[in-house]
């Protein structure tokens, strides 16, 4: 009889269902190594639907009785379920979805966020465009509120003039019209958030305009996984990233060839991410039980574990403080995947900080 | 808005509409001419797409690809027509409905099983790759040229079958009466297993060719088939010339929308709402021109008078 | 030979039994009159012969067996329906509806159209639009395209004028000394089947009840069976 | 008694007597589980009444629900932060009370079925069926793009809303209140099929020419029928809301009109208890198959395929054989 | 002479080239049956959906009961009395016999916005849709569903239908089609009767029923009337014998 039990939803079906799936494989590598018996992982399908990851999280806390829940991708259906879990007093670890309001007004001490906050990964695009003297960067996002965040995050740390700024639609498939308006509005480089199949069409249209132009984006649109599909079309792109398989931290060597060896593939962040929310909950686990909910939420804030991105601590709202970098797209032998070319912000924490109560 | 743009941005638009067409072409033939609501139509547009990305992993050929793409979605709509759309054609649209649905969950399923969940690669031929200059300095992508051209080839050899031969007729036939156009000798099953393999073949077709510029991933069908169900209908169901003016009106309305109307808004807002807001309405813009359509004329703009 | 013969036939909608036992006899050439008021199954014998409706007994046609054959290859070993109520292919033209049935032989689009001289007129309009009348000429003229050896005239003279109902049996009559079709004529018009016909038989509440040459349908028999 | 007659009322007396059954397997989740499908189900008596009786294929019934879900969360979340939800010309306030919100889902959600009738019911068939779609994709592509509740993250309320009496965040007295609610929507739907409205309304999907004829507008008919329908699933949809305590734009995806007409078909078209059959049918296999494997819906494709093949008039017809006439 | 209870005047309808409808003026006084007689295609059922509101004309107007309905919707001319039946039959397939006629009767009743009584517990309809069926000798299908029935047994319940809304004037598009010769022989006994209750403006090719039946028979021709008069005259006519009647004159 397991003491602890832990629900995992996440996406493993449909569309999305990869990077659910590296979430969870992720999650279970870090579990499978710590080889404790008295941690419970009840892994379930959220299909990507809202109300279904909803009902998931009411049985895991009503029927399994779950103490610890974690593992969404999206930031809508984090949305359906962190607040009502917290509510009722279970502590909710994100591995990827950490939206604007979960940070800022609505943050909340069983809350904690263990990828990063939403809007960095595109801070560090914005970072790196200035840093590199851009002058007149084109930028676009799909019209949600991610896509919104991407681009404010973005401009916070770019703060220069732009060529075009552009709101494509959710799902959108042809990008026709917006790589026309990208040739004819004099930009000096692209910055682009356009996650999943999006993404890869955007690059093999762009890369198939004729248009040549310093492209950067956040990490989701060149992950592991989807960088085979995109091919030649990614080599050269710049992407803001917490993290990176060639980070250089024992930790991360030791996660990625663990990984590598029982999957049989290379892992993403998503991996990356599921890994270290496990390890972090483990190393709280050593300290404290999760029914006693004070002294678990302080062990979980001390963030005693070898994260795989190195340096890793908790701001005061529960998000991570933690350097992002630039990576760039190369080609290893016949794989495509990243490198890190430099460090575009230390010490990131989320720019909602001071929105949350929890000082 | 530079007039050179403009042209640009409409040439985008009919091109997006001739691809609109290639998908939206198999789903006529299936929908107009047998009377089948096929929901499944998007998932054989995405068996055409991983039949042609496993392919062209294998031998580097795009046209041996594109072969592939069709002889898959054509066998699959053959197997699917045989083993259960077959059993539908008396029932009503709701069961076809129901059934097809039911399709796409084994269809996405199956495929993800045997593909795995991430995106597969496909890519544009060499010889297609890079663009053309065209008059007045535009440079545009050959593939793209070239899809225009399948895309009326296509349109112009079903426009032919369904209108002038007598396989067209018979179906057209078939669709009134199946139990009369039977009764006077004609083996309407087989028929309609023949144009249900051919449906899915152009859905095959679609699939590999735009899967060429877009993603080729499971799931990838569903909004392709909403909009290819917008085009047949705003062209009026079973009319072939409908589907392709539909697309066209459906390319356009979505290119130009999502262009325009964020400038428009500019005029009132600042730009980065005026780019939101644009974009909201954008979005909205093909249901609006659908729904417009229907209200004017109830039948769609070719469709036969109820 | 008979070229056609039915024997203790029975068949059902569903649960209720339309008919209890049918006896039916065609030799090569020779018209028949199946007569019977409304809804003792003349069209329900009709669409057993034709394959549209399951059923048992004995149906055979030309030595085949028809009781095993789906309805398109009972259509191909010669038997041609003008349905009761038209059906024709409303969205079709009235050259499409030819079309959609040719089968090589004897009568083409061109025989047709000179049979009925007005089907010509209306070519390229769609069947639905057309009069009752003109559906009915072209559902006869559809079935004929099919180049039978047994033509079933289901009600074939429903809602026709004066005029043309004597065309059509006008037509009829030369169809049978030309081409020596054989027919099975269902019509409500007791005068024109005893011209028309060679043959009877009287269905009664789903069995054939009498039959025998026209001559012998004497009006104790009318009386008794149709209740004239 | 008919066999359909006792099959519904075996039916009725398992939704009794699901919280018995929850509580003494120590099993409190299937409460939720339960409220699901029934809320599912008043979604689908609401479309059966626009479906099975009127003929109205509406794919877009997510409409509807979907104005419910928002209804509840507009308000909800407006009282939640203390602001007021219109100042001028006078002032509204947001509220957490069942009954209220309620009222406004029901009456918003059939005000939209009015419009979208009024403007839908020139088309007939496939035509009807993508008209209706276009609408239901319009308010989804809004519900995503406009910022002020949420987009595409929607809206959370943190605590149920409540009802004068009830602590409605025990599962089992929010089963209540939606259970009482289905069975309102069947009693409704059982007279509305016997009425001489439901007289008319069925005979005006089958030969509108007809209804014409002898006096009656077959489209006033349909866009009756279409508000009631409207307005159920509405209700329907503000419950959901309030069970999940959270609204987004996903209640109003095509993918939610398909379901909640999948619950119908599957169920049995145009018969008292088929959405009820078919809710239930549909949640119960999601949430068994969901454990099987990561390719369940390998296997809930498969079985919707049986019962479409192999079932005349989906579950219930399937089980109570043909429908009986009156 | 009595006011014609329906009128044309100058009815023209062109589909196309094609003038099916060319200044059509008929009109039906009360107590009489008024025949429309003329070859296929000639005009017959245009005419009808034009008087009865499924078509509207190009030029001409409708009169019924002494008002110009012109403009009206084909419901507001049934409510007001106006009853017909279809040429191919309109029923409701899957109801039964008797359920179609209580919509007749619930027409004619013009109360459908009742939704929790029983319509086949509601007396008068009830005893109306059942005098109807009777009249026509359907009562005992009453409860079959249609779809069961017999071509000629929907012809019946056509004609019983239009009796449940117990119109001003009765507009039939070909009654007999489909009946047998004993059913024709029933239906134009019954019609003799009928008239005493509305006038009928009957289309019908059964020349026994018309010549039996007609107090005045019109002839139409390429959508023109081109001739009036009692069965007699119309008998003698060589136009007509010529255009429609041939040998059965
Ligand atoms: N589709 C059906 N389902 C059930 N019963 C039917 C069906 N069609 C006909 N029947 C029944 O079968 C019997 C025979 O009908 P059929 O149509 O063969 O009559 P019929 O002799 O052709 O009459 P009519 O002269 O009126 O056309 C009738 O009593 C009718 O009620
Ligand atoms: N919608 C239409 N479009 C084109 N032509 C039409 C249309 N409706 C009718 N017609 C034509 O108008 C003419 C008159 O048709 P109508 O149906 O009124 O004839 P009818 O006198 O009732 O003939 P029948 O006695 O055969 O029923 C026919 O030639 C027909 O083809
Ligand atoms: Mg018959
Ligand atoms: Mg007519």
């Amino acid at each position: 009889q397991a003491e602890v039990k832990v629900g995992l939803i996440t996406t493993l079906s449909g569309g999305g269902a990869s990077l659910g799936i590296d979430t969870r494989d992720g999650f279970l590598l870090a579990m499978d190594a710590a080889g404790r018996d008295d941690v419970e992982v009840i892994v379930e399908d959220d299909q990507r639907k809202p109300d279904v990851a909803v009902q998931i999280a009411d049985k895991m806390i009503q029927s399994d009785k779950v103490d610890i829940l974690t593992g969404i991708v999206w930031s809508n259906l984090a949305m359906a379920v962190v607040p009502a879990a917290t509510a009722q007093g279970k502590f909710y670890l994100s591995t990827n979805a950490a939206p604007a309001q979960l940070a800022g007004k609505g943050c909340n001490p069983n809350y904690f966020s263990v990828s990063y906050q939403n809007d960095n990964l595109h801070e560090a695009a914005g970072a790196y465009a200035k840093s590199e003297g851009y002058t007149k960067p084109f930028i676009m996002a799909p019209n949600y509120p991610a896509g919104h965040d991407s681009l404010n995050g973005f401009k916070r740390f770019y703060g220069g003039e732009l060529a075009g700024e552009v709101f494509t639609q959710l799902g959108q498939t042809d990008y026709a019209a917006e790589l026309a308006q990208i040739r004819a509005s004099g930009a000096d480089s692209i910055f682009f958030f356009l996650p999943g199949g999006m993404g890869i069409s955007f690059l093999k249209q762009y890369a198939d305009s004729g248009i040549e132009l310093p492209v950067m984006g956040p990490a989701f649109s060149f992950d592991q996984a989807i960088l085979q599909a995109v091919g030649d079309a990614a080599l050269g792109v710049k992407n803001g990233s917490n993290w990176s398989k060639d980070l250089d931290v024992p930790a991360n060597a030791a996660f990625v060839s663990a990984f590598e060896e029982k999957y049989g593939r290379l892992p993403s962040l998503y991996a990356a991410y599921g890994y270290d929310t496990a390890n972090l909950m483990l190393s709280a686990l050593d300290k404290a039980e999760p029914s006693d909910a004070d002294a678990f939420r302080a062990a979980l804030k001390a963030a005693d574990f070898d994260s795989v991105r190195g340096k890793f601590s908790f701001d005061t709202n529960n998000h991570p403080i933690q350097d992002i970098y630039i990576r760039e797209v190369i080609k290893e032998g016949d794989i495509y995947t990243n490198k890190i070319v430099a460090t575009a912000i230390e010490d990131r924490s989320s720019a909602y900080v001071a929105d949350c109560p929890m000082q | 808005m530079s007039p050179i743009l403009l042209a640009e941005q409409v040439l985008n638009g009919l091109q997006s509409g001739v691809m609109l067409f290639l998908m939206a072409a198999g789903l006529t033939l299936i929908f107009g001419v047998m009377g089948l609501i096929n929901l499944a139509h998007g998932s054989l547009y995405m068996v055409g797409a991983f039949a042609a990305a496993a392919v062209a992993g294998l031998t580097g050929s795009f046209l041996l690809a594109l072969v592939a793409a069709l002889a898959a979605a054509a066998a699959a709509g053959a197997l699917v027509e045989l083993l259960v759309i077959r059993r539908l054609y008396a029932k009503d649209h709701l069961d076809q409905v129901l059934a097809t649905f039911a399709l796409i969950l084994i269809f996405s399923e199956g495929t993800r099983w045997l593909f795995g969940s991430f995106p597969l690669y496909l890519d544009i031929p060499e010889a297609l790759s890079g663009t053309v200059t065209l008059p007045g300095g535009i440079a545009y992508p050959a593939y793209r040229l070239a899809l225009i051209g399948v895309g009326i080839a296509v349109a112009l050899g079903l426009w032919w079958l369904n209108a002038r031969t007598r396989l067209g007729i018979r179906i057209r036939a078939g669709e009134n009466d199946r139990e009369m156009i039977a009764a006077l000798g004609v083996d309407i099953s087989k028929l309609y297993t023949l144009v249900f393999a051919l449906g899915a073949a152009l859905a095959g077709l679609a699939g590999a060719l735009v899967g060429a510029i877009q993603s080729v991933q499971v799931g990838m069908g569903e909004p392709v088939l909403i909009l290819a169900f917008v085009v047949i209908v705003i062209g009026g169901i079973g009319s072939i010339k409908g589907a392709l003016i539909g697309a066209l009106l459906v390319g356009l309305t979505d290119t130009l929308g999502g262009v325009l109307l964020p400038e428009l808004f500019k005029l009132f807002t600042d730009p980065a709402s005026a780019a939101a807001s644009g974009s909201a309405f954008a979005s909205m813009a093909i249901y609006i021109l659908m729904a417009a359509v229907l209200i004017w004329r109830p039948t769609g703009l070719f469709g036969a008078r109820a | 030979m008979s070229l056609l013969s039915l024997h203790r036939v029975t068949a059902s909608y569903g649960a209720s039994q339309a008919l209890f036992g049918v006896d039916l006899e065609i030799a090569p050439g020779q018209a028949v009159a199946m007569m019977g008021r409304n809804g003792m199954g003349k069209t329900t014998t009709v669409h057993c012969i034709c394959r549209m409706l399951p059923a048992q007994g004995t149906l055979v046609f030309d030595g085949h067996d028809l009781s095993r054959l789906p309805s398109h290859k009972a259509a191909r070993l010669g038997i041609g329906l003008v349905p009761e109520g038209r059906r024709c292919f409303r969205d079709l033209t009235v050259s499409e509806n030819l079309i959609a049935a040719a089968r090589p032989g004897h009568w083409d689009a061109a025989r047709v159209e000179a049979l009925f001289p007005r089907l010509g007129e209306r070519r390229r309009q769609r069947a639905a639009s057309l009069s009752g009348g003109e559906q009915q000429m072209l559902a006869i003229g559809r079935a004929l395209m099919t180049n039978p050896r047994l033509l079933i005239l289901d009600e074939a003279t429903e809602g026709l004028a004066p005029t043309v109902r004597q065309e059509i049996w006008a037509a009829i009559a030369a169809l049978k000394a030309e081409s020596g079709m054989a027919m099975l004529v269902i019509d409500k018009s007791l005068k024109e089947l005893r011209g028309a016909c060679d043959r009877a038989v009287i269905l009664e509440r789903g069995r054939s009840v009498w039959s025998g040459a026209m001559a012998a349908l004497t009006e104790e028999v009318c009386e008794t069976h149709l209740g004239l | 008694m008919s066999r359909e007659s006792w099959l519904n009322t075996a039916l009725l007396l398992a939704l009794v007597a699901v919280p018995g059954w929850a509580l003494w397997a120590d099993e409190p989740f299937t409460i939720t589980l339960a409220t699901r499908a029934v809320i599912f189900a008043l979604a689908a008596v609401g479309l059966n009444i626009a479906l099975g009786m009127g003929g109205l294929v509406s794919l877009g019934h997510a409409v509807f629900f979907g104005i419910g879900g928002y209804a509840m969360g507009i308000l909800a979340s407006h009282a939640q932060t203390y602001t007021a939800l219109m100042e001028w010309p006078f002032v509204i306030e947001g509220t957490k009370s069942m009954p209220v919100i309620w009222l406004v889902a029901v009456a918003a959600s059939s005000c939209a079925a009015l419009v979208i009738g009024l403007l839908s019911l020139r088309t007939s068939g496939v035509y009807f069926i993508m008209i209706t779609l276009a609408f239901g994709q319009m308010m989804y592509f809004f519900a995503i793009s406009w910022p002020a509740y949420g987009g595409e993250d929607g809206l959370s309320i943190y605590v149920r809303n409540g009802f004068p009496g009830l602590n409605t965040l025990v599962p089992i007295q929010f089963y209540g209140i939606c259970l009482v609610w289905l069975c309102i929507a069947l009693l409704l739907y059982a007279r509305l099929m016997r009425s001489p409205f439901g007289l008319a309304l069925n005979a005006a999907r089958q030969v509108p020419a007809r209804v014409r004829a002898v006096g009656l507008d077959p489209r006033r008919l349909q866009l009756v029928a279409l508000v009631i329908s409207g307005g159920i699933t509405g209700l329907a949809g503000a419950l959901f809301a309030d069970l999940n305590r959270f609204v987004s734009p996903s209640m109003l995806s095509w993918q939610m009109s398909g379901e909640i007409m999948v619950f119908v078909i599957i169920g049995g078209v145009a018969r008292l208890f088929g959405p009820v059959a078919g809710a239930g049918f549909y949640v119960l296999l999601e949430h068994l198959l969901g454990g099987v494997s990561e390719f369940w819906q390998i296997f809930l494709g498969l079985f919707l395929l049986a019962v479409v093949l192999f079932g005349k008039g989906g579950l219930v017809g399937m089980i109570a054989g043909r429908r009986g006439n009156g | 002479m009595a006011e014609p209870v329906l009128a044309t005047h100058g009815l023209s309808k062109a589909f196309g080239a094609l003038q099916a409808s060319d200044g059509i003026s008929i009109d039906l006084r009360p107590g009489e049956i008024h025949a429309i007689i003329g070859p296929n295609g000639a005009g017959k059922s245009t005419l009808i959906a034009q008087i009865c509101g499924a078509l509207a004309p190009d030029a001409g107007r409708v009169e019924f009961l002494g008002r110009d309905v012109t403009r009206e919707s084909t419901e507001a001319r049934a409510a007001r009395g106006l009853a017909r039946t279809f040429q191919t039959s309109a029923l409701a397939m899957e109801d039964t016999v008797l359920q179609n006629a209580l919509l007749g009767a619930l027409g004619a009743s013009g109360r459908p916005w009742r939704f929790f009584a029983r319509a086949d517990r509601d007396a008068s309809l009830r005893a109306r849709a059942e005098a109807a069926l009777e009249a026509v000798g359907l009562a005992d299908l009453a409860e079959l569903r249609t779809a069961e029935l017999s071509h000629g047994q929907r012809r019946q319940l056509e004609v019983a239908v239009a009796l449940t809304l117990a119109p001003k004037a009765f507009v039939m598009d070909e009654p007999m089609a489909g009946l047998g010769q004993e059913g024709s022989k029933r239906l134009t006994g019954f019609l003799d009767g009928l008239r005493a209750q509305a006038p009928i403006l009957l289309v019908e090719h059964d020349m026994d029923a018309v010549f039996a039946l007609a107090d005045r028979i019109s002839v139409l021709v390429y959508g023109k009337v081109i001739a009036t008069g009692s069965v007699e005259e119309i008998r003698r006519d060589p136009q007509v014998r010529d255009a429609y009647l041939g040998e059965e004159a």
